[in-house]
């Protein structure tokens, strides 16, 4: 799984497991947020390199996967604190692409007018918590959510997301192990795309898996590959069921590669090209439609009717928030407290 | 009406909010159980379950971080740093998740992070800090400290209402110290007043927490000498009642800011700034400020004494500045 | 003299302290693969070899801590934050280990803890902001704001040379922008000494980091309109060169104050009450300031220009200050 | 070995598993020591009753073994960074009760000029560095301490300790990971003493033992008897052994029983009786004593021997501290820096 063993591996895109919990059309519906997501993140990409996008520019190609099988695994009434590279789960969650959009690029009704960007946003109806920058700080906020939930007898699930770099965070200690304590209906997915920043593994973790310290907090740890969209759903599936039985927080792993810079003005030449190749075979996307394709579920066709009305749809978000103003100055003056 | 000390009052707003509206709840090291290292919540777990008065792991960035996400699923949590010293160790939750929220993303986080703050009592570096003037710099965050018994009360009671996050610095020196009428019941305060405490006319002395005892001690042995010397409480640091300080920075003519906390940088350089900006032409003399001496708060009495204001230090400083 | 920007004379003074003394060491997140996220340390582990330019794990207090472990076994280490803003995660370290070492134990604790700090570039209000002051309040830790590459370069190595903790504040909007001459080879400045970077006599813009640009865009215009404004670069807030800005308060009689860090609890405050106390009987207006608006420092450029002080906002306020 | 099991376990004094390890002559040492630092710790409770004390006293009654036994292990070079409860260890490192008592009770000519307390002091001369309050805070420096000393090719280790409480700090996590990534020389003792402050073990974490952290970590971890001084003594010689052979730090988990309350003016009611019945049993002093008399290493007319002196030599250092001054008030204005 991980890059470590690139050189043995075959060449050939490698089969999906298919899960028992899967319906067609729900298999439909993954695919078409994994598509989602990557049309989007091209769509950033392009707008970055025509200096027309705002802020920094986080690529999850590779990671559509990890983000909408995690996502995915989710009821309607769970909530989700997504991270910088988890748009897959935004649209899961039925985020529209005119109000991402107007968060990306800080325009006039952005839901948070102006004063931050990209996915950093709350959309409180949609159960989505955006995150901060300051890694880690979310896991312990995401536990207290659910903390509140369960002190009125509800039961619904929080999912949050940290990366191979994030793990290291002291936060992430604290929010884990408190989450352990209190036996919290906490998913957290460990995200390991193999670099933070420029840095691979080695540099942040001497352990052989990041689920590896589930044992040192007495909770559930798995690590699997992140790239297939079905083990990853059924994985986190048994993980909210735990959760939702009392028995306490999950660490998911998902390997995977971040196939891009870190963001966008990030080159990185610090990746070894074998590598890339190596996940490249892996691309959680070519993986499913590949098996969509085989077992017929989806026809070539298909394939391209739904990528072209989502290019369509993601092309008229841009056309829509590109043109509006940037939020009025007045705003930078309101609601550094709430009344 | 009851005479409670400073840490009674403290508790009695908990526990009156906590019986007013199930919302509320504690969490932090020690409060259940033990009732707290000052026994400020002994007994709470009886009455509201462990649920409400949640023991925790020394993780002071989870315990915030916990409230904080509570506060977004509709609690109003109040953590309990064991020392306000370990604040530091959530610091990062205050800063940056709670105090940019409401900017950010239009939601309200309505947490009261309290603590024992404050030296004078022998403690040691590391149990006595006043480091208020942090959160007063942080953008989004209100802060509260109190000088007395029905204030403290009032004052917590209003900040468990907030919308918005609270640092609230109780002053361990205080919490057995004193002894006052505390209003029965729900009493709340509005953060933001300050508080006219004695009134004069020959000078002011500013102050919040431990140094408003001092300024009364001052003004009291002044008033023998015949000098009238008005003494306000701030009470909150933010937001800061301005218009009161400069009426009396207008009436008096003469201020003197006193605090606990270290000099340089310390909330007195503030409130100086803006009477020198807005209550210039009123002036007599220098705006005068009695701080700590800028190291950390020493352990031998000593020490401690010779680094920390008192009242004697106001005094002659007030003596001072009422013949300049 | 070469001609370096911010950035490279700051990079020019970590590179001639390391082949100076082999104790200087660099530890920090992407800063010898990568090279630091704004590339200050390109190439370094070319160098001096990846032990003496180590990338570290995201782990902010690991990394403040272990430099302090290394700086009391005889090491003097250079701890980049990838941002300013994260410093927030290893803030313990720096408050209550680096800051309280000497006076208790009577050990320096020669730590540089640097990174980018600052907003106007379009960042976010977690990679914007000016904290400086908590340091400033932190009581045992030296705080440095450089606003040219030649101050940059010889008081980064004035800190390194320092047995005290140092936190240098470098601003990101100057990295790139500005360029001018620095001194090659060793260049030291001492901390403690603000500069008076522009001789006037009608009154007087104290400020530092990029404050200091809006000052001298402000002098510039204003002399202009034939008044003639001293511009004072404190450049080190901790020490802080009290007499030249008392020197040059006496002299104009009139003093604004000027910081991108927000208002409330800033440096400006301290700054406004030394002269308030020191320099009163000089002064012939309210001294003024000038500082971000209280808020985080938000993303899109309307709400971002809105919120920070800049040239304009400096020179209309200097307008009011010197026809009051 | 944990509380948990209380009812079940015989009443009698379990016997010491001897250690291949030490001669006679070390284990009269060790024993020495142990003494040494139940009898300062019984002379802080008599102060502290008598109002004489000043500042916190925080009993380490029950951790002797733990304390003695891993400092013990320490070379030469080595370096010790106690926390509150290691008095042992300022012993095992030629601590003087003089400058001890000094340091307790602020005095004039103490190391720290009473700027601060207990055995927060540094004594660079024994290479003993004290701690801090804020717990976990020394583990990043005492990781960095040898990461000095690593570079500059000396192969010294570093021993530092953390309580069941304080293990669950973001430092302690990011001040072991950073270990563990760079190999360092760290032995860090994590003595589990049941409680913190009042907290029993199951509001701080979750899992069964916390070495069990060591696998997340990619370190070595170990849990054993914390008053069996023989075993702590052998388990810390390996452990240094591994951090002088480049293997990186060591978590070593030592169950002990905090006998007394956090600080004396904590009346400790909420331990259960039959808990520091189950551990007065393991006593590690009484344990140790009956090991050494049964082989005749040492004989009853010795302990009393040994004891009667220390105790007379801990009089004489009371005497000799309280009748000094405190440091003089401008001590409080020196020394914010250094020149
Ligand atoms: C506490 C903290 N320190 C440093 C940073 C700067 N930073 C932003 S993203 C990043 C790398 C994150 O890597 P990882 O956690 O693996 O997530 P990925 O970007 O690979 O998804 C760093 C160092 C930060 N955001 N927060
Ligand atoms: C970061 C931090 N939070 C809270 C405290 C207050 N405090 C001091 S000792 C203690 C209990 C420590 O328990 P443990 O780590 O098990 O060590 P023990 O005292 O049992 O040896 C607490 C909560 C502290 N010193 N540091
Ligand atoms: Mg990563
Ligand atoms: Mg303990």
């Amino acid at each position: 799984m991980k890059s470590k063993s690139t050189a043995k591996e075959s060449t050939t895109i490698p089969p999906i497991k298919p899960s028992k919990l899967l319906t067609d059309p729900q298999r439909v519906e993954m695919f078409r947020y994994m598509l989602q997501a990557r049309e989007f993140d091209l769509a950033m990409q392009r707008l970055n390199r025509q200096g027309r996008a705002f802020g920094g520019v986080y690529s999850q190609t590779g990671n559509e996967a990890s983000s909408v099988g995690s996502a995915y695994a989710l009821g309607n009434k769970d909530v989700l604190f997504p991270m910088h590279r988890n748009i897959g789960g935004h649209f899961v969650f039925g985020q529209d692409l005119n109000t991402l959009m107007l968060a990306f690029l800080a325009r006039e009704g952005s839901l948070m007018r102006g004063t931050d960007g990209t996915g950093h946003y709350a959309d409180i109806g949609r159960r989505i918590y955006g995150n901060i920058s300051h890694l880690g700080a979310m896991i312990p906020v995401a536990a207290g959510f659910v903390l509140a939930s369960k002190m009125r007898g509800e039961t619904i699930v929080s999912m949050t997301y940290i990366g191979d770099g994030g793990s290291q965070t002291g936060e992430f200690h604290e929010g884990v192990n408190f989450a352990s304590v209190q036996k919290l209906p906490l998913v957290l997915i460990i995200e390991n795309n193999q670099y933070a920043y420029s840095s691979p593994n080695s540099v942040e973790f001497a352990c052989e898996k990041l689920s590896d310290r589930a044992l040192g907090y007495g909770c559930f740890g798995e690590t699997i590959d992140g790239t297939d969209i079905e083990l990853v759903y059924e994985t986190c599936v048994r993980a909210v069921e735990r959760a939702r039985k009392g028995e306490g927080p999950s660490l998911i792993e998902t390997n995977t590669m971040r196939m891009r810079g870190h963001a966008e003005h990030d080159d990185f030449s610090y990746v070894p090209k074998e590598q890339l190749e190596y996940w490249q075979k892996r691309d959680p996307i070519d993986r499913y439609q590949s098996f969509l394709l085989s077992k017929k579920i989806l026809s070539a066709d298909d394939v391209t009717a739904i990528r072209t009305k989502l290019i369509e749809e993601i092309r008229a978000a841009i056309d829509y928030a590109i043109e509006l103003p940037f939020p009025s100055a007045e705003e930078g003056f309101k609601n550094i407290f709430v009344d | 009406m009851p005479q409670l000390t400073y840490l009674e009052a403290i508790a009695d707003a908990l526990r009156t909010e906590m019986r007013r509206d199930e919302r509320v709840f504690l969490l932090g090291e020690d409060i259940a159980t033990y009732g707290g290292a000052f026994k400020l919540t002994k007994n709470f777990h009886e009455e509201f379950g462990r649920k409400r008065v949640l023991d925790c792991p020394i993780s002071e960035s989870a315990i915030v971080g916990a409230a904080i996400g509570a506060a977004l699923n509709g609690m109003r949590p109040v953590a309990e740093m064991q020392f306000m010293d370990f604040v530091t160790c959530g610091f990062n939750q205050i800063v940056n998740v709670a105090a940019t929220t409401a900017y950010r993303w239009g939601i309200g986080v309505p947490i009261v992070v309290r603590g024992p703050s404050g030296g004078g009592v022998g403690a040691n570096p590391f149990h006595s800090r006043n480091s208020e003037a942090w959160f007063a710099h942080a953008s989004g965050v209100k802060v509260v400290c109190p000088a007395f018994p029905a204030d403290a009360k009032g004052l917590m009671t209003a900040s468990i209402r907030d919308n918005n996050p609270v640092v609230f610095y109780e002053h361990k020196g205080l919490y057995r110290k004193i002894k006052e009428e505390v209003p029965e019941g729900e009493y709340s305060i509005p953060l933001g007043k300050a508080n006219v405490v004695r009134e004069g006319k020959n000078g002011t002395i500013v102050a919040y927490g431990s140094a408003v005892h001092f300024a009364l001690a001052a003004a009291e042995e002044l008033s023998k000498e015949g000098a009238s010397v008005e003494v306000i409480d701030i009470r909150t640091l933010v937001p800061f009642d301005q218009e009161t300080v400069l009426a009396s920075a207008r009436k008096t003519n003469r201020v003197l800011i006193a605090h606990e906390a270290s000099l340089t940088a310390g909330f007195g350089g503030e409130i100086a700034a803006r009477i020198a900006e807005h209550a210039f032409e009123y002036l007599d003399a220098p705006i005068m400020r009695v701080a700590a001496y800028d190291a950390p708060t020493p352990f031998a009495p000593t020490l401690e004494k010779a680094v920390l204001p008192n009242a004697e230090k106001v005094l002659s400083a007030m003596r001072k500045l009422l013949t300049y």
